[in-house]
């Protein structure tokens, strides 16, 4: 009985030191989300349950193999012991009733993040080929940011052009896939202004890594006066209208326009430069060569860059007047 | 092995037979349409109808109720499922009396009553069309469950669309919520439900 | 140079080379017949190179010899029942022979030899990942027709499935050669079908690898759709090569199903068989089933890709969600596939060093089934966020909780064993305990991915890599190390070198747990999983160098584990007898173990672990004149 | 009549094989008038276990003699048995994942084929069955005639089979390989069946020419009964996949 009860008490202190030591280092990323609370709730029993358990079986296992360690000299066998029939019915039924509480809250901690305000800011996602675009029908504003009204729940439903992505942003803690051909959905309601970032979180290609955007939570005042700023501006200048295409396409998540090396070759003074090319042949960079390239990437790939990197399927989705405001953006970026 | 052989396939044809049967008789005497069980009292409503007056769903007390959802500029849904519910009304011939098809609309900007009156009644002068505003629709629209969003990319020729969910409600005499039909669910399986339910009443 | 031809692995070889060229060249003949095109990004079409790489697999098989049997009964030949290769040597290994010790042994080196080349891959991209920023895997970086980026999703998707298939292997290596002695068959059931499994894996193997230089692919080990209808060539190379090696393992179930069923030995009732036969059992009742459905998903992919059947294109009424349906049916079955045989070997070599019965016995074997067949209802776990269907995720939330209950009875068995023993600490003991351990952080820290809403934070995220890194290290690894520590006398009749057993264990266990607590510790703050780089501001780069660092010095274990092997089956110190002093029928023979197994055949006569029992015995040898403790 | 060894099992195979074909026309008329999937289920239960128990012999399985002597021949058929058993189950998994995708694609709903050539290659591949089963029975009573004729017969319907399928039913059907879920679900299934067909009809050429050669005596012919339940097998698995292409829900155009 000795045992038991040492082994009780030292249980009990790893588990406590277990817990605060993990709650110490500060284990999820700040709360900017009514489901972060309800997440972290759950979280905070997992914890605790870790810290038991653990310390249960490893405590008393190293207890036993120093207690009953086989000293210097001593021969034989241990207890000749082949099993105990109530223990093992008690350590089957008790982690099964656990199990299904746990299972239990988790369907309520799940019910919780799922709450439905109807009064919801509907906004759609669209998610393609390393880059978001955000877009708010009920104002008819398309933005490259997602800018969000603190304490209103965000509606988002959400679009692939191309392969799976994930829409995640760590501090708001929901995460949901998003699947070409059908729309999924995901309700936020942020709790905490501030600027956080949305990430891909599902595999998507050669520049996964760098497939982010900027979220913003404003409070209620400031998104407005944000939204008429946007609606507002829509410009008949083609070369803004230009710009404005290739942020919100992906376009300048490859392709610099100050010169600086990414995945693509840079825009600066592109225009009208002679373009060596894989096949050791040199085009001039006018607009056909420029539309083409938009439209057929690996028809022409430039020296030093890998076909089959750039998404194809510009095609259908802009029409001749929006390639012409693209051409005008890069011919604006300097021979 | 081979003595056992008939005893088997005796076995196996009476079995088939005695499946047949069961999918028959559940077939007959069942209502097709998806059943509410319990029954739940459907939600109590005044809209405002043609000539501006408030209709009282109530009204309809001790007979059958066909509630569909949908709007004058809707360019396919609406228009087929209000052919088919003139035609069925037509098929009920006497127990017409007691069946009833209200038709509520999910876009109240453009559908002023008159418009969506009218517009029902030309598929069958019993048909009622009503409408209201925004803030009387709403409650009714989520009490039963009704999906609507205005899409405002699509424009066609009749101005912007709303997309609305399809189904076709049966509330009956006594008020509850009793049955509920998908789009397609083809017409003489309404018939057959609403026969089944008109004949339990006692005459 | 003849004899050197006449090995089996080389001359499969060859005829895998000239079959591949001949497939490609049929192929392009009949696409220029046809008047398709026959160039592609890697000289020929991709259809060439798939069926090339697939004839050149079949014509390895018919070069390596491992169909001769086979071939001479289709003819109408009777064969020997039994080849004995004794007098080949050393040569015996690089061909098909059907001892199962020798089988054993081959799937063994090949296990080490593909875990070492995964292994390598990873600190290639482990190196890339210590410090944010791209450094040498850049964008302007060009090798295979991959840019660095590309590389390094190749490099992580490759390392991904070829510790799977070392994993694969392994068990293979283990069960093959383990389960036949402690049942006191001859043999497998099915000899030339257990050489065939084992020969099937190396072009398998060979063609996985081969998807390195074709184009790589960009997917992960999961290859999902529709990213893997658009990758380049090797996705295709990656797609064939599993699923040929997946034969490998349907079939070594199927062989190790029948062994158990029909070659017991007079006596051994199914609840006096050792435990790992049991583990054996139960990971093969799921690979002879399951397996079948990564094959069938990958092959579907394979036909979206070669003729356009709409699977998993949504222009085609295509579903991407039903191939993550089909492959985490096979996927989440397959870890258990990975981790029962551990398991047995912990439960099995417990008592040996406690010198103690297993606590519990029926209640361990029957969860190890019961892992096995639970393990078959939670595949939905995986897909909490993959946009399924909405009302499945509760119903997997609690099926795969109740996964955690058999496996709680394996640990408190564990515990009930080494209460009141006596123990040693030789170095397998080491490894079983530390396995114990790992394995138990491994499972604990699976809950929060189970409960579905912590895990939409959880998912695609790196504590899952740390999560999975527990659970393969604590129920496979460390097992795998022990066990070979553990039956090594018995391959080779010399014992492996203690002190460096130990310096590898103390070296291991402790970088590893740094390993994987960094990992779950960067990926609750938001560190995603299979990406290239990682943003500077999160401030996770110091993490990052300690998980570079301790992914070294796990190399630099293996590595010594390997030298210590080598070393030790020359020069190890000699060691014929029992030297654990087991019950278990192989060590009552001299080792190293003779290709007849048991020459005298013995009985059942008491349970297998009780240790503590003066005078009893497990095993009875017949005519009783090899008399043992 | 005297009821000698060889013509009971005989007749037996005859009188399953009829029941097998009244039970398809039975499955047809449930498709035309009641197109309730659930008895479509039932009717390919039934045909399948009839199969399984009459011409797979699935008795014999757990019919084992421990007992004798493990490197007796005896012996070592149980074990082949058992063996060729796990494999048959393990490739039912890929028919069963084809067979959940097309659910999943196709819901209740079936690709516009035409159903008299999917009447006639399964009534093929049903005939087929019955001389494989007449093949197997007579060696196993010692007519090495009538097995070399029932197997070449059997041969025969296989290739036939596939003829209709690959040849026929492929060139006519209206949609192709790439076109909407109909394409992806009908080439998939079919073909990996035809594949199975395919290597049935080597294994039969196999064992016919062994056969001829006289090689198989009536104690002494694993390889033939391991051909037939083979055989059964890739029969039983077209009983299940016949009402899921062509009978089953509504067609789509």
């Amino acid at each position: 009985m000795k045992h038991m009860l040492l082994i009780g008490i030292l249980v009990a202190i790893s588990t406590i030191s277990i817990h605060t030591g993990l709650d110490s280092i500060g284990l999820l990323p700040p709360q900017a989300s009514a489901q972060a609370i309800a997440i972290d709730e759950l979280f905070e029993w997992h914890v605790w349950m870790i810290s038991f358990l653990f310390s249960l079986i490893v405590v008393t296992l190293v207890y036993s193999l120093i207690a009953f360690r086989r000293r210097r000299g001593e021969t034989g066998d241990g207890a000749h012991i082949e099993g105990h029939a109530g223990l093992e019915v008690l350590w089957t039924m008790a982690p099964l009733f656990v199990v299904v509480y746990l299972a239990f809250i988790g369907a309520q901690s799940l019910g919780e993040t799922r709450r439905v305000d109807p009064s919801a800011l509907e906004v759609d996602v669209i998610a393609g080929q390393w880059f978001w675009r955000f877009e708010y029908p009920g104002q008819g504003v398309v933005s490259t940011e997602l800018v969000l009204p603190v304490d209103r729940q965000v509606y988002l439903r959400m679009e692939s052009l191309d392969v799976i992505h994930s829409f995640w942003v760590p501090e708001f803690r929901v995460k949901q896939d998003i699947v070409p051909g059908q729309v999924t959905e995901l309700r936020i309601t942020p709790i905490m202004t501030g600027s956080y970032k949305v990430l891909c979180a599902e595999l998507c290609g050669t520049s996964h890594a760098y497939m982010e955007a900027v979220v913003i939570v404003l409070d209620e005042s400031d998104f407005a006066d944000w939204l008429a700023g946007q609606s507002a501006s829509v410009e008949d200048d083609p070369v803004a209208r230009g710009r404005r295409l290739s942020e919100q396409n992906g376009c300048l998540a490859c392709h610099s326009v100050d010169g600086s090396q990414k995945v693509g070759p840079t825009w600066t003074g592109l225009f009208g430069s002679q373009v060596r090319l894989a096949d050791d042949s040199v085009a001039l960079a006018d607009e056909n060569f420029i539309i083409s390239s938009i439209l057929d990437p690996d028809m022409q790939v430039v020296e030093g860059y890998t076909a089959g990197v750039m998404p194809s399927n510009y095609r259908d989705l802009f029409e001749e007047s929006q390639l012409d405001d693209i051409v005008a953006y890069i011919i604006s970026l300097g021979k | 092995m081979e003595k056992k052989f008939p005893w088997v396939a005796g076995g196996i044809l009476l079995l088939l037979a005695l499946a047949a049967g069961f999918v028959l008789v559940s077939r007959r005497d069942g209502y097709l349409g998806l059943r509410y069980e319990p029954p739940v009292p459907a939600y109590d409503f005044f809209l405002t109808g043609g000539d501006g007056g408030q209709v009282h769903l109530g009204d309809f007390r001790g007979r059958v109720v066909l509630l569909f959802f949908g709007y004058t500029s809707c360019p396919d849904i609406c228009p087929t499922t209000l052919a088919e519910l003139s035609l069925l009304a037509d098929e009920l011939d006497r127990l017409a009396l007691s069946v009833q098809v209200l038709y509520v609309t999910v876009d109240p900007q453009r559908d002023l009553p008159d418009k969506i009156a009218t517009y029902a009644r030309a598929f069958d002068p019993s048909f009622i069309g009503l409408t209201g505003s925004e803030e009387m629709l709403t409650p009714v629209w989520q009490s039963y469950g009704v999906y609507r969003s205005i899409d405002t990319e699509s424009p066609t020729a009749l101005g912007y669309l709303v997309s609305h969910s399809t189904r076709l409600y049966l509330i009956d005499p006594q008020g509850n919520l009793f049955l509920s039909y998908t789009y397609g669910t083809p017409r003489e399986d309404i018939l057959h439900d609403i026969r089944l339910l008109l004949r339990e009443l006692p005459e | 140079m003849k004899e050197f031809f006449s090995l089996g692995l080389v001359r499969g070889l060859v005829y895998q080379f000239f079959g591949a060229l001949a497939g490609i060249g049929i192929i392009s003949g009949i696409r220029a017949l046809m008047g398709l095109e026959t160039a592609g990004s890697f000289g020929f079409s991709e259809p060439a190179w798939v069926f090339g790489a697939l004839l050149g697999a079949i014509t390895f098989l018919f070069g390596s010899g491992v169909l001769d049997d086979w071939l001479k009964w289709a003819a109408g030949e009777e064969t020997a029942d039994h080849h004995d290769g004794s007098h080949l040597g050393w040569r015996r290994y690089f061909g098909p022979s059907l001892d199962h010790k020798v089988i054993g042994i081959q799937y063994l080196v090949t296990a080490l030899f593909v875990m070492a080349v995964g292994g390598s891959l990873a600190l290639v991209f482990r190196t890339e990942l210590a410090a944010s920023g791209l450094q040498f895997l850049t964008t302007t970086f060009q090798v295979f027709q991959q840019n660095g980026m590309q590389l390094y999703n190749t490099l992580m998707s490759l390392h991904g499935m070829l510790m799977i298939v070392s994993i694969l292997l392994g068990i293979a290596a283990l069960m093959n050669y383990a389960v036949p002695l402690l049942i006191g068959a001859r043999d497998m059931a099915f000899p030339r079908l257990n050489a065939f499994s084992f020969w099937i894996a190396v072009p398998a193997a060979i063609i996985l690898l081969s998807s390195l230089f074709l184009g790589g692919f960009d997917t992960g080990w999961t290859g999902y759709p529709p990213l893997s209808a658009r990758a380049p060539l090797g996705m295709q190379m990656f797609f064939l090569g599993v699923s040929l090696a997946g034969f490998s393992s349907i079939l070594g179930g199927l062989n190790i199903l029948a062994t158990v069923i029909r070659l017991r030995v007079p006596g051994m009732a199914p609840f006096r068989m050792p435990i790992f036969v049991w583990a054996s059992v139960a990971t093969s009742i799921i690979s002879l089933t399951a397996t079948q459905l990564i094959g069938l998903s990958f092959q579907m992919v394979m036909l979206q890709r070669l003729f356009g059947l709409g699977f998993f294109d949504p222009a085609k009424g295509g579903n991407p969600v039903l191939f993550q349906h089909l492959f985490w049916f096979y996927s989440h079955p397959a870890v258990y596939v990975f981790v029962l045989p551990g398991l047995g070997i912990i439960s099995e070599l417990l008592p040996v060093f406690v010198r103690k019965p297993l606590f519990g016995y029926r209640w361990v074997a029957m969860s190890s089934l019961g892992i096995a067949l639970v393990g078959f209802l939670v595949w939905g776990h995986h897909m909490f966020t993959s946009g399924m269907a909405e009302y499945l995720r509760v119903p997997f939330m609690y099926s795969t909780l109740l996964v955690a209950v058999p496996t709680g009875v394996k640990f408190f068995s564990w515990v009930g064993t080494v209460w009141r023993g006596k123990i040693s600490f030789p170095t397998p003991m080491l490894y079983v305990l530390a396995g114990i351990i790992v394995f138990l952080m491994g499972g604990l820290t699976g809950p929060p991915n189970a409960t579905v809403a912590t895990d939409l934070h959880l998912h695609d995220t790196y504590y899952i890599v740390g999560h999975f890194h527990d659970t393969m290290f604590g129920g496979y690894i460390f097992p795998f190390f022990a066990a070979i520590y553990f039956w090594f006398p018995k391959v080779t009749g010399r014992r492996m070198n203690e002190t460096l057993g130990k310096i590898q264990f103390w070296l291991l266990t402790p970088s590893f747990l740094a390993l994987t607590f960094s990992m779950m510790q960067v990926g609750l703050l938001g560190m995603r999983r299979r990406v290239a780089d990682y943003d500077p501001a999160l401030g996770f780069d110091l993490s990052h160098l300690v998980m570079t660092i301790s992914g070294f010095l796990v190399a630099a274990s293996a590595l010594l584990f390997i030298i210590n092997l080598i070393h030790s089956a020359r020069k190890g110190e000699p060691a014929p007898g029992n030297i654990w002093d087991s019950r278990s029928p192989e060590w009552q023979v001299a080792s190293p173990m003779p290709v007849e197994n048991y020459e005298i055949p013995f009985e059942v006569v008491g349970e297998p672990y009780d240790y503590g029992m003066p005078g009893s015995k497990f095993v009875e040898f017949k005519r009783g004149r090899h008399e043992s403790k | 009549m005297k009821a000698n060894k060889t013509n009971n099992p005989l007749r037996l195979g005859l009188w399953v094989f009829l029941l097998l074909a009244l039970l398809t026309a039975v499955e047809f008329a449930f498709a035309l008038w009641f197109g309730s999937w659930l008895l479509l289920l039932l009717a390919a239960l039934a045909k399948a276990g009839l199969v399984l128990v009459y011409y797979m012999h699935i008795a014999k399985l757990f019919k084992v003699d421990e007992s004798i002597d493990r490197e007796s021949y005896g012996y070592k058929l149980a074990t082949n048995r058992l063996g060729l058993w796990l494999f048959m189950v393990s490739d039912s998994f890929i028919f069963g994942g084809l067979m959940l995708s097309r659910l999943n694609l196709m819901g209740l709903t079936r690709p516009e084929l035409d159903q008299a050539l999917g009447l006639g290659v399964t009534s093929l591949l049903l005939v087929s069955s019955f001389f494989m089963n007449r093949a197997e029975t007579s060696l196993a009573g010692g007519d090495r005639r009538a097995f070399l004729a029932s197997a070449f017969i059997t041969i025969l319907l296989g290739i036939g089979f596939i003829i209709g399928v690959l040849g026929v039913e492929w060139q006519l059907a209206p949609f192709g390989p790439g076109d909407g879920p109909q394409g992806t679900v009908f080439y998939s299934m079919t073909g990996f069946h035809a594949f199975h067909v395919f290597t049935g009809i080597v294994f039969l050429v196999i064992i016919f020419r062994n056969g001829l050669r006289g090689r198989y005596s009536v104690e002494k012919h694993w390889a033939v009964e391991a051909c037939a339940v083979y055989w059964h097998f890739v029969d039983v698995v077209w009983i299940f996949f016949y009402p899921a292409l062509y009978l089953i829900g509504t067609v789509v155009p």
